[in-house]
């Protein structure tokens, strides 16, 4: 199979000599960094920690879920186990996965900048995050939580005795942290630019992290007040969301939704960024409709906060509100569809490679497809009646945040993975792994659709026995999609000391970030650049090696 | 103010910061005698308020209250906190924050409103 | 840098600019650097409206919903105390803008003594604040802790016709909550309001802020005025209640 | 495969016996259900397929070996508003087929059969006009439209059937109501599906739907003795309900007669309609709904009637106008020495027009 990737003479190749990884050395050096790039390897780290912990709670739910009786987890161990599960992927990996590490990594690179605005806050943005890290691994090892992620009130206040308020204070501290990434971004991006650096020369990755760092921003402080609320509940007994002292529970519901459907928004855009990236490279071809593109991230963050009621359709919120929330949430699927419909034309005329990005970002498009069309389905009033808490609903947010942002994250990973170590990750073993987790994704949440329209409900320790087919089906394609991401994990590791020598563009891209040495100067620019072509611009590119090839010869 | 703003582009010309565009702040400093202005009319405004919460003006009570705290908000934002003299970037940025807490809070109320008119 | 763009880069952006102490590495110029923090602050501001705001949506319900039990609940607080406050905070928004002034104008002394100033009006505030606090507590306002109803039934000492049926006044609850949380909330905002003036304050004696360096002190201000703004919102909706009735 | 491994053979046969893709169809609204989830999936399909057919045809006609040059192409405002709009009508008729579906599984008709539930850690207590009280199973008749007045007694629960194709939050503090019309005899799954707590998972139950006469066979044989107004009758006169609410000249309370259903006026001059919802809150939080022309003297009962008691009380107001109250109380009245001395609401003259000023 052809290939675009073109490797400097292996014989001859070095890394470079100053890069961000050795310009200093020693643990404090990295403890205190500034440099965004190093910061954005610090939350490699902690989120592969926590993405672990997450999935290998994953494993007990399907491992308990494979008979239908509650036999490997007593019930309430079963419920802590995914209300880890929720809380971990939700607020520990899927919210900073992409933005704090590889969106750390490149936008001030991709907008020509020798750092984010505000390092230290970035910096006290990942010491937040293992504070918050730190607090959840306490929740865990003294006895856990079972609350689900949602925090559900009363339940969650008056009902539980175990660690809701540490756990719920972790999450307001991820918060935090999270908050503090989306505002470095937004002024990285509005401020930082290099000279000729437009709006619209910004690629699509950084539009795309540009509108998820304004729902960070706006969204996420909702979610902390509401927090602070139940904790405050909790351990002094004010009555917010009491219905004994007089309070609403639903308005924890509008409240904690508010956030938290933003969120699956700040989940899944950054994502999308990176689709853009990938197809466009490896297609050879700028991105079909980037106007279009970059407005629909925008529309996406926008419309995002007029639709959270959607979660609460059989709560008992008035039909009327019900209606408006109902038919906002469709046009909240139209800028998805949009974005989805320019990336499978950026492939018409293309010059199309299959290298693991590219294959990670087709299994993107597929499974985000199915997961954002099944989105219809429960944003369709009465039909949400029926699939709504059922696995139905499991199913469409895995396909998603697992099938959408995990499979655009490991695309990510894979895509700058020269960029950010210098070393070419193993090309036959990852494809493998790509496909491993494409094969392993389908056969472990398909399943759970049908089982939704059957009526199993979720968070159920034990079921009734007619669904145990579809669970067992769903578990054996869990241990697949667990291969799928070990592997991953395996070869990423190795190729750091063994890899090819990347050089500065092994994909032959026209990002700003592949026009440096792969791994960047501290600096990451040793000029300020002047940007003088669009993004995805490959004439410039092609234009630009030939006169740096006559100059050389 | 236009000429303001065209002599501090026209001083940083040769230093390359961000492509141009009008979003670019001028550093204006205001004048103490507009803070002692802006300050006693705050501080008029709140006895003034808590002179006529003593007044029955029914559902007004709540308008004129809040009508007046919005007021002294826009005083201490545009003077105080200078967003009269800043960029449009700034602007936006103020606009959009007072837009989201209306969307929270308009869109929560018409599950609350609606609630009271019954099943349909 | 082999493969870069230093062929198109200018030559412009290191030469000229005398690089003085507080200019990070990272931003071209000065005006980069003042006008990325006032971005950052006015950006943080906008999550303080949002944290603030959830408070206030939950406010504006339960007002609708409860509403005698809200005024009975605002009757029982202090308005010499409230309006105290209020006074209290647009007095130190204003020293706290000639502070801001002062920096701009680089003067250290006057910014010094506006800070003072400041601080000692912010603890002003938080001294009435407490008294208030305890006050409630005295009278059994606190929910969760020890509130009971009864004043409410029986009719406070300022307004004795303030008789509610017990069910409304069990309601009360809901307005101390929310009393609590909002003005306690807005209280730790102005306790870290006054220990960030105070840092800032032993940085500009050694003169940190009065050499054109102006953007932790403007900073600041904005916050400053942001918490001052918070409570301008919570004297007519938590104190001013129908006071005629 | 069973000489390969018993075991394996054993369990193969366990599960197909037990295999299922599709729940049964048992309910009116059901079929409605699934006419729009086979819309929804005929949509999906043809999106995924249009998805699909692209990238494949693609990846295969402009791969690198076929095209090794790419025609950048800037986009096409055309096809941009081609692929905005036709997900959009889409979407929309999704929307709106949605929404009907809503109208129809939340608006239980007029002559729909009251039945209570309420849900707590955890289990699911059945309480049915005629006194039959259940655990964890609702036993209904089927052709006949079943209306659930459900409401939690401590956290947030769900009461799904997934045969019928209905779900109603069932939360604490106010009354929801959903409804169904059993079709097909048989017995159904009843789940909590939202999140309750330790044993949520445990909080389950069967919902039995028989022929009427099976239903009637079982109703009598499984009667506690007293209806739920009978109780709610007892109940509301040793609360000393009736010396306010008695329907004589100079009562302070409204007359009750009739009420259920009625529009009253309120003392800031709105109409409300009175239902199991209103009833409940007036009795908890009477200052919240001051009927206009009454003095604001009724006292609250909260916390000291339960869920189960309001639930008698609301049964018995609800009956008040019905011929069948009438009787009952009439034919029990003799039965049941409990009644006090004053003069039952619902036996005495008829009432005056809803929310009318008392003379």
């Amino acid at each position: 199979m052809s290939t675009i990737l073109t490797l400097p003479d292996q014989s001859t190749a070095r890394l470079p000599k100053v890069s961000y990884l050795n310009k200093e050395y020693g643990l404090k050096s990295w403890l205190l960094t500034g440099d965004h790039k190093r910061i954005a390897m610090l939350y490699l780290i902690s989120i592969t920690f926590f993405f672990f912990i997450g999935g290998a709670m994953a494993a007990l739910i399907r491992l308990e879920l494979l008979t239908p009786v509650s036999d490997l987890l007593a019930a309430d161990t079963y419920n802590k186990v995914f209300t880890a599960h929720g809380i971990i992927m939700v607020f520990f990996f899927l919210v900073p996965s992409v933005p704090a590490t590889i969106g750390n990594f490149l936008i001030p690179i991709m907008v020509g900048a020798k750092d984010l605005a505000f390092p230290k806050i970035n910096l006290l943005s990942w010491y937040l995050y293992v504070v918050a890290g730190i607090m959840m691994i306490c929740v865990l090892t003294f006895g856990g939580v079972d609350t689900g992620w949602t925090f559900t009130t009363p339940l969650s206040t008056h009902y539980l005795n175990t660690h809701v308020v540490t756990a719920g204070l972790a999450v307001f501290v991820a918060g935090f942290s999270s908050i503090f990434t989306g505002l470095n971004f937004i002024v990285t991006i509005h401020r930082m630019r290099a000279p000729g650096m437009t709006w619209f020369r910004l690629p699509l990755f950084v539009w795309s992290h540009y509108a998820a760092s304004i729902l960070m921003v706006l969204g996420t402080p909702v979610l902390a007040i509401t927090l602070v609320l139940v904790v405050l509940e909790r351990t002094i007994g004010i009555g917010v969301f009491d219905p004994t002292k007089g309070g609403d529970p639903l308005l924890f519901q509008h409240l904690f939704w508010f956030y938290s459907h933003p969120a699956v928004y700040i989940m899944i855009l950054p994502g999308m960024g990176v689709i853009s990236e990938v197809i466009s490279t490896f297609s050879r071809k700028r991105v079909f409709g980037y106007t279009a593109v970059a407005f629909s991230s925008v529309a996406i963050a926008v419309f995002g906060f007029f639709v959270w009621a959607h979660h609460m359709f059989v709560m008992g919120i008035s039909n009327y509100s019900a209606l408006v929330f109902s038919l906002l949430t469709m046009l909240v699927a139209v800028p998805s569809a949009i974005k989805i419909f320019n990336w499978a034309a950026t492939l018409y005329k293309g010059s199309i490679t299959f290298e693991t990005p590219m294959l990670y970002a087709f299994g993107f498009l597929g499974l985000f497809t199915i997961g954002g069309l099944t989105g219809v389905f429960l944003g369709s009033l009465g039909m949400d009646i029926h699939l709504t808490e059922t696995y139905f609903i499991v199913a469409h947010f895995h396909f998603v945040m697992v099938g959408g942002m995990l499979m655009a994250y490991l695309a990510g990973i894979h895509f700058w993975w020269p960029k950010i170590t210098g070393r070419m990750y193993p090309e036959g073993v990852s494809r493998l792994a790509a496909v491993i987790t494409f094969v392993g994704f389908v056969l472990t949440f398909f399943p759970q659709f049908i089982l939704g329209y059957l009526g199993m409900p979720r968070r159920y320790a034990a079921y009734p026995p007619e669904f145990q087919v579809l669970n067992v089906f769903s578990s054996a394609g869990a241990s697949v999609l667990g291969i799928g991401y070990l592997l991953p994990l395996l070869y990423l590791t190795w190729s750091l000391k063994y890899g090819k020598i990347a050089g500065p563009n092994p994909w032959q891209a026209t990002g700003l970030e592949w026009q440096i040495q792969s791994p960047p100067l501290t600096e990451n620019f040793a000029e300020t650049p002047i940007v003088t072509h669009e993004a995805y611009d490959y004439e410039w590119l092609a234009n630009k090696t030939k006169n740096e090839v006559q100059t050389v010869g | 103010m236009d000429q303001h703003q065209e002599q501090h582009h026209a001083h940083h010309l040769h230093l390359p910061h961000g492509p141009s565009e009008p979003t670019h702040t001028e550093f204006h400093v205001v004048s103490p005698k507009v803070y002692l202005l802006v300050g006693t009319a705050l501080l008029i405004l709140t006895f003034s308020t808590a002179a006529i919460s003593y007044v029955d003006l029914g559902v007004f009570n709540a308008v004129v209250a809040l009508a007046i705290a919005c007021l002294k908000m826009s005083l201490v934002v545009l003077f105080f906190m200078h967003v009269k003299y800043s960029s449009r970037l700034t602007k936006l940025t103020v606009a959009a924050g007072f837009f989201t807490f209306l969307v929270l809070i308009t869109m929560t109320m018409t599950d609350y409103i609606s609630r009271a008119w019954g099943r349909w | 840098m082999d493969n870069t763009l230093a062929a198109q880069t200018a030559e412009t952006g290191h030469l000229e600019h005398d690089h003085p102490p507080f200019l990070r590495h990272h931003f071209e110029n000065l005006t980069q650097q003042r006008e990325a923090a006032t971005f950052g602050m006015w950006l943080f501001l906008l999550t303080e409206i949002m944290f603030f705001g959830g408070m206030f949506c939950a406010y504006l319900i339960y007002r609708n919903w409860y509403y005698p039990a809200f005024v009975a609940g605002s009757h029982s607080l202090h308005i010499w105390a409230g309006t105290l406050n209020t006074t209290l905070l647009i007095i130190s928004s204003f020293t706290m803008a000639m502070g801001v002034h002062a920096a701009e104008t680089r003067q250290r002394k006057p910014l010094l003594r506006w800070m003072v100033i400041t601080m000692i009006l912010g603890f002003g505030f938080l001294c009435v604040k407490a008294y208030e606090w305890h006050d409630e507590w005295v009278e059994h306002h606190v929910p969760g802790l020890n509130f009971s109803p009864e004043q409410f039934i029986t009719g406070t000492k300022a307004y004795p016709d303030d008789k509610l049926p017990l069910d409304m006044a069990e309601k009360t609850q809901v307005y101390f909550s929310l009393y609590f949380a909002m003005t306690g909330m807005h209280a730790l905002h102005m306790i870290i309001g006054i220990s960030l003036l105070a840092f800032l304050f032993v940085r500009a004696r050694a003169g940190a802020y009065t050499n054109g360096h102006i953007a932790p002190i403007e900073n600041f201000g904005l916050y400053w005025h942001f918490v001052d703004i918070v409570w301008i919102f919570l004297f007519p909706l938590l104190y001013l209640i129908s006071r005629h009735q | 495969m069973h000489f390969i491994s018993p075991v394996l053979w054993q369990f193969l046969v366990k599960w197909l016996t037990h295999f299922a893709i599709f729940p049964p169809e048992a309910s009116s609204i059901a079929p409605y259900a699934d006419a729009l989830y086979f819309f929804l999936i005929l949509i999906s399909v043809i999106g995924l397929g249009a998805v699909a057919f692209l990238v494949v045809y693609f990846s295969i006609r402009y791969r690198q070996d076929m095209n090794p040059v790419a025609t950048q192409i800037e986009g096409s405002t055309l096809l941009e508003a081609t692929w905005t709009i036709i997900p959009l009508i889409l979407f929309m008729i999704c929307f709106v087929w949605g929404a009907l579906l809503y109208f129809r599984i939340y608006s239980p008709p007029p002559n729909a059969m009251n039945i209570y539930v309420v849900g707590k850690q955890w289990m699911w207590k059945i309480e049915h006009p005629g006194g039959q009280h259940e655990i964890n199973a609702l036993h209904v008749p089927i052709n006949r439209p079943i209306q659930l007045t459900l409401i939690s007694q401590d956290v947030f629960h769900s009461f799904s059937v997934p045969a019928f194709r209905v779900k109603r939050e069932v939360i604490p503090g106010r009354y929801n109501t959903v409804w169904f019309e059993a079709t097909r005899p048989g017995v159904y799954h009843l789940f909590c599906t939202q999140y309750c707590g330790t044993l949520h998972s445990q909080m389950i139950g069967w919902v039995y739907a028989m022929t009427p006469e099976d239903y009637e066979a079982w109703a009598a044989g499984s009667t506690s003795g007293n209806s739920l107004a009978q109780n709610g009758e007892r109940l509301f006169a040793s609360l000393g309900c009736n010396s306010c609410h008695n329907d004589t000249p100079n009562a302070h309370g409204p007359n009750l007669g009739q009420v259920y259903g009625s529009r009253v006026q309120l003392k800031d001059g709105a109409f409300v309609t009175v239902d199991d919802a209103f009833l409940r809150d007036t009795i908890l939080n009477p200052t919240l709904h001051e009927i206009a022309g009454y003095a604001p003297i009724m006292p609250t009962y909260q916390g000291q009637i339960s869920e189960e008691g309001l639930i008698d009380i609301v049964e018995y107001i609800r009956q008040l106008d019905s011929q069948y109250r009438i009787h009952q109380t009439i034919d029990n009245s003799a039965a049941q020495p409990i009644q006090t001395g004053s003069t039952p609401a619902g036996t005495s003259a008829p009432a005056l027009p809803p929310g009318a000023v008392k003379p």
